[in-house]
């Protein structure tokens, strides 16, 4: 028997499929002793097998006697001189102990108890052979493309989707508006607006602080019943005046808080 | 219940199903192990005579298919309302105006880049046509409007669309410049004018077809 | 002569006929204008069981195939219909009857590591599909079978699974360790605990790594 080097690998012998039960190939070519002793996958696969050597229900299998007969087997491959995997010898050792734990009394046992361990590993033999019989069964169905067959040459369905297009008369309109309104020419033309200058303002803020020397109110400078525009421009040009004033020392400022009115009157000769 | 059809005419039915090309009796016949299969075929031909799929022989070649009367199942089509964008309705706009136009003067009035979706959804729509080419350098293709056009937006001829003294009387045609003045006149009267949203004609534009 | 059938049957028929991939019966109401296909699917199934062709529901997906007791005329041992190896037939299988479930739980089933190939030989064929990750420390990837699995191997859902229900009633779709403490708590009323059969109460799908 030459040994398969292909393990998980798809293989295209189709008699292979019916020989479902017989022996895996083996994990890898340095490995081949699997294939000497029936080519196992792993030790809980070996276990699986000598269980089921047993030819009794998996629930009733003795383990006492499925760890002497891997014991047995372990021995066999190591007076071969064949190299085990080391799981192999892990769950030889771990055997062993289950065997001296099982036949110790109970009440000198360790937890878990040596019963226990014995539970889990029939459990997962059920398991796992529950998992072999079920991949079994399912390989063994109708199977698309083997046994049962679709269309060969079905037409297909396609659906072609087509728009139709909606759009109001009043949108097309004002669309046209818009482009209208966005590209036509722009003209830009700076209002005619009444200003007052700061010549201007000059003379009048001097003329009027000439009059008194008492505290005025810069607003009381501004021309009165003035176009608003025309006040904006005043109160901007007598506030410069005044400041011009000041530094010619001509007037005196006083303004007691920030954005406080600002107060003005003739500086003392 | 319908009577069950026979083993050798069960196996031809299969056969001719999974088959991938039409293929001739006699190589159906050489795939069931030499019977004879032409009554088989006849049967089956008769069995889905009124049914959705039909047992055809063609050239001496036989097949299933889908009967010829709902051929049309196979390729539908589905229509779906979907709104002009923007950029679209404008071009269309432009065309009724200005038509024939070509693709370069839509773009100059438009004072933007016509993408090539937008053209193409409104000669798609049927609104729009290709009226020849215009006689100059290049000789770029010229559109205009279709009587699809004229009878989905309800007009009679294109002398119905609004004149830009229309326009300019409904408001249509201010431009943004002076709607946006109008907006900073009135600001001064009212201390949160700047803080106030963008007028329409300041939508941003959108240029997808 | 056999009763002919009606027009949303023929319809269904033809376009059933006509796809070329299972196809839900919301597929086909939407491609037939909405009407309610479900009763016609049916109907389709009944006319063509004992014929040469069945029609099958697949994961919710409908398909048209040669009747599977004719496989012994047809079967094509074709390349690409290629053995599975042992390891993943198993991993396979235990995806299909404990699924989600993580590649750690896989290995526990099986007492052996998963070679890195058997995984994507599932995944490749299109059987198996991660199905999100475990909300437990590590956040392993957990897998869950597909339709095509369920096409392939002829099932019209989990629930066919062959002996899926006695597996279950058995507990042996149940972690080692829940079934061990059932059996413990159970010992200690009983002393043949171990040789019984588990009871019922390890149904639960439990599904926690």
């Amino acid at each position: 028997m030459s040994p398969e080097l292909t393990k998980d690998l798809i293989t295209t012998d189709p008699a292979a499929t019916e020989e479902w039960e017989g022996p895996a190939s083996a994990p890898s070519e340095n490995e081949a002793l699997y294939l000497e002793l029936d080519g196992w996958e792993g030790p809980l696969d070996l276990l699986l097998d000598l269980a089921r050597r047993q030819k009794v229900d998996l629930r009733r299998i003795s383990i006492l006697s499925l760890v002497d007969q891997y014991l047995t087997y372990i021995e066999r491959a190591e007076a071969l001189r064949l190299e085990l995997a080391a799981d192999y010898l892990v769950m030889a050792a771990w055997l062993a102990y289950l065997k001296s734990s099982l036949m110790l009394p109970r009440e000198e046992q360790e937890e878990p108890s040596a019963e226990e361990l014995a539970m889990r590993l029939q459990l997962r033999l059920q398991r796992l052979a529950a998992m072999r019989d079920a991949a079994a069964r399912l390989m063994g169905r109708d199977r698309l493309g083997r046994d049962v067959f679709l269309r060969g040459a079905p037409e297909g369905l396609r659906v072609d989707r087509k728009n139709r297009w909606q759009c109001e008369w009043f949108d097309l309109v004002r669309a046209y508006g818009q482009v209208k309104a966005r590209t036509a020419p722009v003209v830009h033309m700076v209002r005619d607006r009444m200003v007052m200058t700061l010549d201007s303002a000059l003379s009048r803020v001097s003329a009027m602080l000439g009059v008194t020397l008492d505290w005025m109110e810069l607003r009381e400078f501004l021309p009165p019943h003035a176009d608003p525009r025309l006040r904006k421009s005043a109160l901007a040009s007598s506030f410069v005046a005044a400041l011009e004033l000041a530094r010619m020392g001509k007037a005196e400022l006083a303004q007691d808080e920030v954005f406080g009115p600002l107060r003005l009157r003739r500086a003392a000769a | 219940m319908t009577e069950l059809p026979d083993d050798l005419v069960r196996a031809v039915e299969a056969t001719l199903f999974a088959a991938e090309t039409p293929i001739t009796a006699e190589a159906i016949s050489a795939h069931l192990g030499g019977v004879d299969v032409k009554p088989a075929l006849h049967e089956l031909a008769m069995h889905y005579a009124g049914r959705g799929i039909s047992v055809v022989e063609r050239g001496g070649r036989w097949h299933f298919q889908t009967s010829a009367d709902l051929a049309h199942l196979l390729r539908r089509e589905r229509e779906e309302t979907r709104r002009l964008s923007r950029a679209a309705t404008e071009t269309l706009a432009i065309i009724a105006y200005h038509e024939p136009v070509s693709r370069a003067e839509i773009e100059a009035i438009r004072g933007v880049q016509t993408a090539k979706g937008t053209l193409d959804v409104l000669l798609e729509a049927g609104w729009v046509r290709v009226a020849g080419r215009r006689e100059v350098p290049g000789r770029p293709v010229i559109y205009a409007t279709t009587n699809e056009f004229l009878a989905h937006f309800g007009l009679s001829s294109r002398k119905d669309l609004p004149g830009i003294d229309e326009l300019k009387a409904a408001g249509l045609l201010d431009p943004v410049d002076n709607a946006l003045e109008e907006m900073m006149t009135a600001g001064e009267k009212t201390a949160e004018a700047s803080s106030e949203s963008a007028p329409d004609s300041l939508e941003s534009e959108d240029e997808s077809a």
